[in-house]
Formats: structure tokens, C-alpha cells, sequence
């Protein structure tokens, strides 16, 4: 176990500090602190512009590999790179669900022409993709799909039809990639394909969902006959499942350390309050911002155990990673209410009419969901107990 | 010994259930929140003309229905279930109850008078802007100029104070502290020098106001009580508005309960009602317990709280009383609404779905008159110190 | 509603109050605030001589019906006694299984030869019961019952095998009611019948269980050809369950509220050490003390409720009785971690070797058993979302 | 940046795993816990001849194996799983520290050497009987005489004070308050007017003494550090000694986690496995959030203490390092014993099943060395004030 870093890391971070700071200001200097969680909706077009500013020096697809166009990182510089870039309060990316998860789908299961599609636009930071996963009866239940593909052989094209829901960035994505049924016999996760679907056609309408925030982050997208070619289906019909699963994994990575900087930076925010209207001197108030602050810290070493795990090959269960998402949702939710009881009864009052949020109160809303997406705690923990601990599984239900 | 409503009391709450549940459904309360006045002048018309709630517990002899506050508490409820939006809890249960605990009967026959007639909205205005809901959050001043009195201030978390026609405010002596010092005074908002200033809320069901006072003077009549000697008196309004508060939490827990066994009933995934799985019905459970327990808070607190109105034996209870229900009601309505939520998952992330109009009325109210924390050390105090 | 008592009623408060003040001296002055839970070992004679002073002073059986021995007190009148009893610091009551439970059940179920029999024995305070429900492998699952019962019809008599666990005062007591089979071929809930055994008798050992307080209070029933008459039994063979459930119920009575004296005289010495200590300026202790203190508060409203309720006619669920062992128990198990905290790092001194526990802490370890027995927390969960929410029932299991 | 086990560090954790499941099972603590030394020699000497524990992680100079507090940590941690009963803690833990540290380089080469050999047990003292494990703590006092030091008072939850050959000893300067006026020193046990006691305890796995100290005289060569400057080696050593407390705490997590699982797993309720439920599995979910969470706490607090005992770059993070770990295992600890005791039912409120053995330790190591409210408030200091 060591905690420093080498010196070449050390200068890899100032290299990353320097740039942010010489290039996030002038046009992009009120992105700061935008378009994280909660706030994904605001300045899109900008922080496309930023994306491709990004990526002009090199800093999209950090950790990819430098064949694909990515910069080849190692973990630690990964970190880095992902602390930093928080730390200076770069804007939430619009690319991410691209690079972080699209990319390293196609990297990993996808065929070397749909590399060389779609690959490139991801790293230029000019073609953006969202998620189709979620359905209204699927939830938890995320086998539950209902949207079906149908291989329309004479004209080369599958065609889709359903709904997904809960699709962040919908509007501005140029790309899609959609978990459908390709037998529509199957059930569960069997009979599934994943699919890379262009958004910008007539078989696709995206309505978006008004939050308990008031604003709308996430759509509803609906296909009507929606097209792809035939060969932008990601490995064979059938395999959906096991490509969306690979892609899932995914989802828990170096990024962790950055979405912690984020949180650090909401912690910061609620303890300048506290210091402000003399919520500080409150013993109670006390307690709750040192365990938010402890619990914070722990995030972090936990983080480092998963991604040092990571590199260990005996592929031993990671513990420490099965936890996490449980562990920081729920983090994230009681930071929620601690920033409002910090507030006390000014938690209830609005910057303006009609119903605009200060950021301590849209976080606070906005958290909500940290617990019940990607997996409600309620998931988390039969997952924890099922796969970390061995305990029987949930039997499934015959009728309902 | 009888600790269960009368078939009178039951009678009441079932009356209130069914007029709620026709005119303060989810449609009726989302329109009206969407509103800077914040309710419905038609449905308030109905409230005071068919329901005569706004004088439920005000004595007969000055036009008012002369029940008890076991009554009012009951009706809360319910109107706390169906997030009624309307000027009740300022209007009855702020300024009502500072008429009926510190007003001279010439105060109480001429404003409680018109409050039962429907005619007169008001409220209750003291606290300048501090989490502590004593004294100390009294900064707004009077000072005595010849026979008037000239009072000063601002004020914060009104209720309805933009649209109240009166308000009952608190001010200190000049340079008084604690509970020294302290008067009460009736003003009517149209004063001039009394500004109102709406406050837009994330609990938009319930708004508040911020009032300015400058330099505003007013005659000996507008003196509700011993000018100085006025914080008792105002800490037992505030006290039994409190109690008033607590039971309408209550009614939200029902509801929150209520919507959410109905939905996780219907729910399946993974071929399964959602309601089958222990998880969700062991939070269930908890909710019905903190229900449960919330409500035997705020019927307890009703009987002192009439007995506080009457003055009679268990009367030095209140301040308990009032603690008591409202730090367990709105810890228990916080806990109630957040587990709703989670059980509803995604949609109850949605603003379509009611279950967030309940999470924000949960903050709001348990931050109102003092959340938990607060009213624990106000017990600690007496406990320990 | 109202809270007060009548005149009559607060007449008889003094009443009570005075005979106990004036009987609960000398001999008995050592007995105070002695037996309760966790302390149900001590002085089981000196409380049986007690119990007997009791009945001589008409304080036994006070809500039983007069023609069976009782004092037919209102509900208000035993609210009172208990009340009273507690607040005197009168000792727990060796009698009160036959008094709460035997005699209820038999009162209610039981023939005319069976109260004439056993009756009397319990309102004088001569005979002592204990309780044989419980079995290893029962636990939660009560009918889970494997004691069996013969008939040998050419003795008269029935004979008992198996074992009953968590049995208190068995070793003081004359009378044991025991659910055992009649029917070996039956499961569950079928099957059983409900006996009148005494302790008395080769058949029957009685072996002590050590607790996590280094004391035995509960022991272990071994039945080995046990007997009773032919007679000794409550209801029909197979009627045991309808006897046994009906007795659970009067467990839920009268005597919660003078439960909840003793909770008071226990949170009374938690803030007599807070204030000795200094732990009483601790905001955060001072937290829990007043949120102890409102629910305590509460529990007696809650139980005011209940109690009011039940002279309702109209069969309505009663959701506060519902809720009552799961609120109770918690707090009560909260109120003994309140109590080591209270007392910091001298929460672990023992009053002397080698295991004398102060009363707190021996509160503290006890009450971890009260939201274990009678119903687990879990379970009593299960039972307010299926009874009092109408939520779908736990699947049983068929093999394991 | 390697924040895993090295094979080496592995290796370690495994051979403490293995030893300590054979040597310090059920009987064998039962066996030790009933007496009143608390430990038995035998096993003792097998730890010192054959694992060296007593020497983990002193210099090789003074006859240690030289490994580091992460080495130190990790067999902690099986301690704590195993409920080993000995003197380790307060003989390295708490006076090896003590003597790293703040000793001089010839106390360190006489009595390091010593306890290497594994002939000494020793002990740190410096609490006169606080909840308030800071400076205040210390009320046991020193004077000058001539080139000797009178040491006077009283101390309370002195880790096995009543066995322990040396005893480190803080007192603070007649009239001195707070953080000054500090000193150490080293005191053999049988040192004429040093008194010490057991004091009998809940969790009698680990025995606690108290020690009394009349008008003993030192000389010079007992003063440890800079006489009156010493709390910030004293609050160094106690930070570190609470790094390995947390740690122990995280193998009980372990340990009820395992046990649970185990038992769960083979009870039967409803012809099912008590496991099978939710309610059940969720509780041991949590319980695994909780040991998990804490390991990372103890792990990362671990490097830091190895830092701070080489005065390295991130020494400075100790105290807060040491509250992080110990408010977060404490609580882990407690509410991890508390579901077991609860999953295992009636049984697991036997004195024969072990859960009550890791209950009474979660509890008396909650409140060693300061509880999690405590380290909060620590915590709270140098973020808000």
C-alpha cells in the first residue's frame, strides 16, 4: 500500500491542472460548476463546444486506448485527470455517456467497422449518445424490455419499436444505443439485441419528463418504426443482454473520483452556509457535516481499494465495489437533507418565481434519484447479498 | 378517561375526508399552487360558507361554532392529507388563536367576528429570519411616541402574509432582549408602511411572505395584551398553532401511506406485485408505525390544547405537549414522505406523480415553528437543565 | 376525548396508593423495584409471600370478573393499579403469568371443573404459573410445535414429550400450560392441543439458560412422559391454536401502561446519571434524552388509545395496538444504548466481580431480548403490512 | 498510488487468520476472559516466540521486525476477529507507541528491547475518568523537586494497568490546564506508591484496571520528551493507538457478518431458510456496507499512521485520519453486533453462542479512546471553527 503518487503522476496532474485553468474561462467561464447531475439540462450547445475543446487537447477518452484515440492513461493518471478536472469545476460533460459508456462497448464487444463509425465522432466530442435501457415496466426489472427489432431483410434494416424512459440528454444526442427484443418470443434476458440507432429521424419523438425539480433532465423516447442498418447491432441478436451487461460494468470506474470531487464541492457549498447563518455552531448540525465529511473521506479510500483491486488479476469478488453504489447514493441523499437543515427554515424559499431552485435545493431534489436509479437500494442490497454474501435469491413471481 | 373521538369528533373528520377529497384533489391542489395567492377565492368561499371550518373553535358568542381544539386538530388533518391549499392555518390558527389567547374582548368580538363571517383573512408575523423559533427571533421593534406606538421590522416565513387583510405581529421594546419586552400588536396589511412581499416556496401548496414595517404607528387599540409583557401570551399561540401544524403532518403521513400501499400494490416487477416483497413491506410498516404514533401525539396535544385555551387543569402542559408532537410529526413525516418516495421509485421522481408535493410540504412544515432539534432541546431543557 | 379521571377514579388512585405505601415496608422494602425483566430470578420466594400479601389486600386478579375471585375493575381501575404498582416501585409480579394469561384463557376457553380447579390458586396467590410455548425450532414460527401429547385413555391420562425453551419462573412455578400435538400426523397449526400440567413430577426437568447478563432468568422444559388428567386439557384435542392465539391476545391489555411506569423509573435514573456526570450538557445526549422522553410521552397516548379503543364495539382494527410491541420494544432497546452512552467509557465497570451488572446495565443487555421475543421486529412488521396495510402474505416454504 | 495488500502484507493477514483461529476459538476466550489477568501467559509466549507480534512493526534497531503499521493494522484486525485475549494493544498499541514516539533513544533501546524479547507487558495511562479523551482528560499531576519529579492521582480504563510490567504515564504540571504543562513518563508497575486495580468489565475479553499513584518520585531518566511540552506527542501516540483500535473493530464486523451469514443460512422459520427472507438478507447487506466501508476507513488511516510514525508527508492527516476510522468503526461496530444479536434471535441472547462476546466489545471499544461522537466533534473543530 502506498498513497503518494509517483513523480511523473504528479506532473501529469499539473499538466492537467494548467490546462483546465488556461482554457476553462472567456466563453466557457460560466459553465463552471454547470450541467452536473440535476443540472444536465442547461447550456447543452455550450457544453458541446466545450467537449470539442476538450478534445482538441487531448483530454476526451483519457483512458482509452491510444488505437481508438484515446490517450492511453493508467489508472492513476485516470484519477487524476478525473479529480482535476472536478477540482476545477469543469462543466458536467455531455460526452460522457459516450466515452464512458457507448465507447468502451463498442471498444470491447462492437466489430472494427462499427470502431471506425462510431468511434471517432466520441473522441472528437462532436457526435453525442444517451441511453436506452429503462422502460416503464421495466425499472428494476431491467430484463422487462418490451421494445422489439425486427429485421426488415429487404431493405437492409432493423426496425424498432417502444419506448424507453428515464434517457438523459436525448435531445442533444446524435446516437442512441437501445437494449431491444430481437425474438419476440423470448423472455427476460434471453432473445435481446443492443443496437446503435442515429436520433435525428422521423421514427423517433423524445418528450421529455418534468421532475419533482420542475425542470426536465430526462425523456421519454419513443420509436415508431425507428431505423438502424442492419449491422449496427452490437455482437449477435441474443447477445443484448451480455453486451449491455459488459457495458454496465463499465459504469464503476475511475470516474468514481471525480463524481466525488463533485460531491466535495456540495459539501463545501453546505458548510460555507453553515458557517454563514451560524448553523456551525449547532452541535447537532456539527455532528451531521463531520459525518458527511468522514463518510466522504472513506468514499475515497474506498475508491482506491476498488480501482487497486482492479488491477490485481485474481478476480476475487470485489466487496468494496459491490457496496459503492449503495454506500455514496445514500451519502449523496442525507447530504440532501443536511444542506436543507443547514438552511433551516430559508430551505424552503426560492431564488424567484415560478420556481427557481438555488443549487442546495436542486441537489437536494435532484438526489432523490441516486437511490432508485441504476439500481434502487433495495436492488443493491439483494445484489450485496446475493452475489457478496451467498444468501438465496429472490424468487421470482409466476403470474404477479 | 376517554381517549378516543366521539361519535361527534368522528363525524367531523369523515365530513372533512369527503368535501377534501372532492374539492382538493391533485388537480384542484396544482392549480392553486400554481397561483401567487396560493388558494382558490371560490374554494375558500366554500370552506368558510359550507364548512364553516374558519370558525370551528371560536365561542359561540362571537359568532363562531364553540368547538374544541380536539376538533380543529381533527379537520387539520385532513386538510394536511389533501394539502388543501387555503389561508385555514394562518387565518385560524396563527391569528385566530393570538385573538383568542391575547386579544381584549373588544379585539376578539370585532376581528373574530369578521374572521367567522369568512370576510378576513390574517396571519401571524414574529420571527425575523432565525431557525430558532423563541424569542430571540424577535428583532422588529416598537417604540412608545405620546399615546402611539411606533413599530419597525422585518419579517420572514409569513404565512399567506401577501394576502392576509391582517396581520398579528410581534415587536420588541428598543433594546430589549429575550423574552423581555415583547408586544403584540393588530394591523391591518392595507396599514401604510406595511409592505408584503410574497416569498415563492419549493412547498409551493403553502406560501409565505416577507413583511417590512416602517415606521408605522398605531394607537393603543391596535395593543393586543400587556405591551411588554407580551411573550407568554405569544408562546402559547405559538404553541397551540404548533399542535395545529403537527396533526396536519399527520394527515400527510396517512396519505403518503395510503398512496404508497396503493401503488406497490399494483406495481410488478420481476412478476411480482412490489407490495409482495418484504423490503417494501417492511418500510410500509414503519410508515404505518410513525403514522400511528404521530397521531396519538397530536390527540393528546388537542385536549391540552384546549385545556391551554380554557385555562384549565393540565394547561401547563402545552409547552411539552406542543414539543412532544411536533418534533416526533415532523421527523415522522420527513421519514414517511422519503420512504414514499423510494417506493415509488422513478415516477415518484416525477412532477406528475403527487408524491413530491408531500416531500416538499415535509421539509416546509417540519422547518415551520421549529423542527425537531429545536423542540428536543426545548424538552432537554426543562429535563435537564 | 378527555384525559381526566373521574372523581371516583382518582379515589381510588389514593386508594391504591396508600395500600401500597402502607404494605410495601419491612420484609417487603427489599423488593422494590426488584423482579422486573431481566431480574425476574430474584427473590422469587420473598415475592411469592408478596404476591399472597397482594391477594390478602383484594389486589390480585384486579380486572378479573368477580364471580372468578377478581376485583372487577374498570379498564380505567386497572390502568390506575398498574400505574400505581409501577410508580411505587412494587416488585415484578411472580403471579402474573396465571394471573395475565393461565386464568384469562381459562376464564375464557376452560370448563366450570377447570376454574373451580385452578381459579383460586392464582387470585390467592398460592399457585404460580409458567408458560410452554416456545420450542427450538419454533422461535418465529409458533406453530412450528413438536412437543407431542398421547392420550393413554386406560390411565386417565395424557402423556407429554419434548422440550419448551425461554420458559420463565419454571422453576418456581406449580402449573405449566403446554401446546403440544394430539395429532402426530398434523403440522402447523393443526393438530394441537393446549394442557394444564404440573411442574411437579419426574417427568418434567427444568434446566436454567444462560443469558447475556451472566444470569438465568429463562430456562428449558424437558417433558419425558410428562402427565396430566385426561381433563387437564383447555378446548377439544386439536383446538389448541384457537386457545393459544385467543391467550396472546389478553398479553395486549391494561398492564402496558404500568410497563411504561418502569420504562419511567429506568429513563428517570438514565437523566439522574446524566446529570451526576456531565453527559447532560452533551447536546447530542441531550437529543436523545428528549427524544426518549417524547416518545415515552407518546406510548402512553398511544395506550390511552388502545385502551379506549377497545370499549368501541365495532370490531375496527386497531392500527395503535398494532404498531404497540414494535414501538415499545424499540424504544426500549434504544433506551439501554441511551444508557451506556450516557455513562461513556464507565458504561463497561462492573459493580464488582464476577459479573455484577449495575441496573442500567443490565437494562441495557435485557432489553436487546425484547425485540426478539413475543414476535421479532421483522416479524411484527410482516404482521402489521399484511394485517394492517392488507400487503400479500410471506411465502412459506415447502422443502428449505 | 497502491492501495492494496502487497503479497507480503497478504501473506501476514493470512498466517495471523490461521494461528488465531486455532489458538483463539470460543473456549479459548472463555477460558482467558473468566480470570482476572484476562490472558493466558501461555498463549502469550506462543505470540511473542512464534508470531513476533510483539515486535511487528518496532525498528530493527531496537530488535523489531521492522515492518510497518499497515503490517500492524491487518493483524490487528484479525485480533479483533478472533477476540484474541493478550496484552498486544495496550503492550505495543498503546505503550510501544508511546515509547516510539515520544521516548528518548535509550529508553527506546532498554525498553523497546524488552518488550521485543517479549518479557514485558506494558501499558499507557492518562485518562482520569472522562468521556473527553483530549488534554482534559489528564488530572494526575507532577511537581519538581530538586532534580526529581513527585507524580500524584488517579486513572481510570487502563488497559490491562493491573498485569502490565511498565506503565507510560501522562500527568500535567500542578496549576497547568488544557493542552500545557504535559509530561510523560515511564513507571515500572512495582514502583513503590504506584497502586494498581482491576476493575471488572462487561466485555471481559479485555481487562481494564485503575491505577492510583501517591507521591512517587522519578528521576530524570522516566521523563519522556520535553517535560510540559508533551500533549502533542501524547495526542500523536493516542491517535495512532486509535488507528489500531478501529481496526480491531473491523475484524468484529468480520467476524458477526460471517457468523450471521453462517447461522442465517442453516436456521430454519416458515420451511424456509431464515436467510431466504429479505428483511434477513437486507440487514446483512447492510452489515456488509458497514464492514466494508470501515475496512477502507481503517486501511487508508493505517498509511497514515505510518507516516506520522516517520514523520513523512502526510503526517499531518493523522488526527483527522484517527477520527474518521474510529467515529465511523465504532458506529459500523455496534450497529453490526446490535443486527447480529437481533438475525440470530433468541439464541444469540445466550451466554453460550458468542454474538454477546462481540456486542460487549463493540460497546466498550465504542467508548475507548473516545466515542463517535467525540471524533465527530473533532472533526467538526477544524472544518467549521
Amino acid at each position: 500500500m502506498k498513497l503518494s503518487f509517483s513523480p511523473e503522476d504528479e506532473l501529469f496532474r499539473d499538466q492537467v491542472a494548467t490546462w483546465l485553468r488556461d482554457n476553462l474561462a472567456g466563453e466557457f467561464e460560466k459553465l463552471k460548476y454547470r450541467g452536473g447531475p440535476g443540472d444536465e439540462h442547461m447550456f447543452p450547445a455550450e457544453r458541446q463546444v466545450w467537449e470539442q475543446k476538450l478534445a482538441e487537447g487531448g483530454w476526451t477518452c483519457v483512458g482509452w486506448p491510444r488505437e481508438y484515440g484515446g490517450r492511453g492513461c493508467s489508472i492513476e493518471q485516470q484519477v487524476i485527470f478525473f479529480e482535476e478536472y472536478a477540482r476545477a469545476g469543469a462543466p458536467g460533460r455531455v460526452g460522457h455517456i459516450g466515452e464512458g459508456l457507448a465507447g468502451p462497448t463498442i471498444i470491447a464487444f462492437g466489430t472494427e467497422e462499427q470502431k471506425r463509425k462510431y468511434l471517432p465522432g466520441i473522441v472528437a466530442g462532436t457526435q453525442l449518445w444517451c441511453q436506452g435501457y429503462s422502460e416503464p415496466s421495466a425499472g428494476s426489472d431491467l430484463a422487462n424490455v418490451k421494445t422489439r427489432a425486427r429485421l426488415d431483410e429487404a431493405r437492409g434494416k432493423w426496425l424498432l419499436n417502444g419506448q424507453k424512459v428515464w434517457t438523459s440528454l436525448a435531445h442533444e444526442a446524435d446516437f442512441c444505443f437501445v437494449l431491444a427484443r430481437t425474438d419476440p418470443d423470448s423472455v427476460a434476458h434471453k432473445g435481446l439485441g443492443f443496437f446503435l440507432v442515429a436520433m435525428d429521424q422521423p421514427g423517433i419523438e423524445v418528450r421529455p419528463i418534468e421532475q419533482i425539480t420542475g425542470t426536465s433532465e430526462f425523456n421519454e423516447v419513443f420509436f415508431d418504426d425507428a431505423e438502424c442498418r442492419a449491422d449496427d447491432i452490437v455482437g449477435e441478436p441474443g447477445d443484448g443482454w451480455k453486451v449491455a451487461m459488459g457495458l454496465l460494468g463499465f459504469e464503476r470506474g475511475v470516474s468514481t473520483l471525480g463524481q466525488q470531487m463533485q460531491f466535495q464541492n456540495e459539501l463545501d457549498e453546505v458548510v460555507r452556509f453553515a458557517k454563514g447563518n451560524g448553523a456551525a455552531n449547532d452541535p447537532v448540525i456539527r455532528q451531521r457535516i463531520a459525518r458527511a465529511h468522514a463518510e466522504l473521506k472513506i468514499m475515497r479510500y474506498n475508491s482506491l481499494r476498488m480501482l487497486s483491486g482492479q488491477s490485481a488479476s485474481d478476480g476475487a469478488l470485489q466487496k468494496e465495489a459491490l457496496i459503492y453504489k449503495l454506500f455514496w447514493a445514500t451519502w449523496h441523499r442525507t447530504l440532501g437533507e443536511l444542506a436543507m437543515d443547514v438552511l433551516g427554515p430559508e430551505c424552503d424559499i426560492l431564488e424567484g418565481a415560478p420556481y427557481a431552485l438555488s443549487r442546495l435545493q436542486s441537489m437536494y431534489l435532484f438526489v432523490r434519484s441516486d437511490t432508485i436509479y441504476g439500481g434502487t437500494n433495495q436492488i443493491q442490497r439483494n445484489i450485496i447479498a446475493e452475489r457478496g454474501l451467498g444468501m438465496p435469491r429472490e424468487p421470482k413471481g409466476t403470474a404477479r | 378517561m376517554e381517549f378516543a373521538f366521539t361519535q361527534e369528533q368522528e363525524m367531523i373528520r369523515e365530513t372533512a375526508a369527503a368535501f377534501l377529497a372532492e374539492v382538493s384533489d391533485s388537480a384542484a391542489v396544482r392549480r392553486a399552487m400554481a397561483t401567487e395567492r396560493g388558494y382558490e377565492p371560490a374554494l375558500w368561499d366554500r370552506v368558510c360558507g359550507e364548512m364553516y371550518w374558519q370558525a370551528i373553535h371560536v365561542p359561540e358568542e362571537y359568532g363562531g361554532m364553540g368547538l374544541g381544539y380536539v376538533e380543529l386538530v381533527a379537520t387539520m388533518e385532513q386538510m394536511g392529507r389533501f394539502l388543501l391549499c387555503s389561508p385555514f392555518f394562518a387565518t385560524v390558527c396563527l391569528a385566530g388563536n393570538a385573538l383568542r389567547v391575547a386579544g381584549s374582548k373588544e379585539q376578539q368580538s370585532r376581528w373574530l367576528g369578521q374572521l367567522c363571517e369568512g370576510k378576513l383573512t390574517a396571519t401571524l408575523a414574529f420571527n425575523s429570519g432565525s431557525s430558532d423559533w423563541g424569542a430571540d427571533a424577535i428583532t422588529a421593534t416598537w417604540r412608545r411616541e405620546g399615546d402611539a406606538y411606533v413599530l419597525n421590522g422585518c419579517y420572514r416565513y409569513v404565512i399567506d402574509g401577501h394576502t392576509a387583510d391582517l396581520l398579528v405581529i410581534a415587536a420588541r421594546e428598543e433594546d430589549s432582549k429575550g423574552e423581555a419586552g415583547i408586544g403584540l400588536f393588530l394591523l391591518p396589511a392595507a396599514t401604510a408602511g406595511v409592505e408584503c412581499r410574497w416569498l415563492p416556496t419549493m412547498d409551493q401548496a403553502r406560501k409565505q411572505a416577507a413583511v417590512r414595517i416602517t415606521e408605522v404607528s398605531v394607537g393603543t387599540e391596535a395593543v393586543m395584551g400587556e405591551l411588554g409583557q407580551s411573550w407568554e401570551a405569544l408562546a402559547r399561540v405559538i404553541d397551540i398553532a404548533t399542535i395545529a401544524l403537527a396533526a396536519e403532518q399527520v394527515g400527510g403521513c396517512q396519505q403518503l401511506l395510503d398512496m404508497t400501499v396503493a401503488y406497490t400494490s399494483e406495481r410488478v416487477q420481476f412478476n411480482r406485485t412490489i407490495a409482495s416483497y418484504q423490503a417494501v413491506k417492511h418500510k410500509a410498516a414503519d410508515m404505518m408505525l410513525r403514522t400511528e404514533v404521530a397521531r396519538s401525539a397530536i390527540y393528546y396535544a388537542a385536549c391540552i390544547a384546549q385545556e391551554a385555551l380554557e385555562g384549565t387543569a393540565l394547561s401547563g402542559e402545552l409547552s411539552e405537549a406542543a414539543s412532544v408532537a411536533k418534533s416526533y410529526c415532523s421527523d415522522a413525516y420527513f421519514a414517511v414522505a422519503g420512504d414514499a418516495l423510494q417506493l415509488f421509485g422513478g415516477v415518484g421522481f416525477t412532477w406528475e406523480y403527487d408524491v413530491h408535493l408531500y416531500l416538499k410540504r415535509a421539509k416546509s412544515s417540519e422547518h415551520l415553528l421549529g423542527n425537531g432539534t429545536y423542540h428536543r432541546e426545548r424538552l432537554a431543557c426543562s429535563l435537564l437543565d
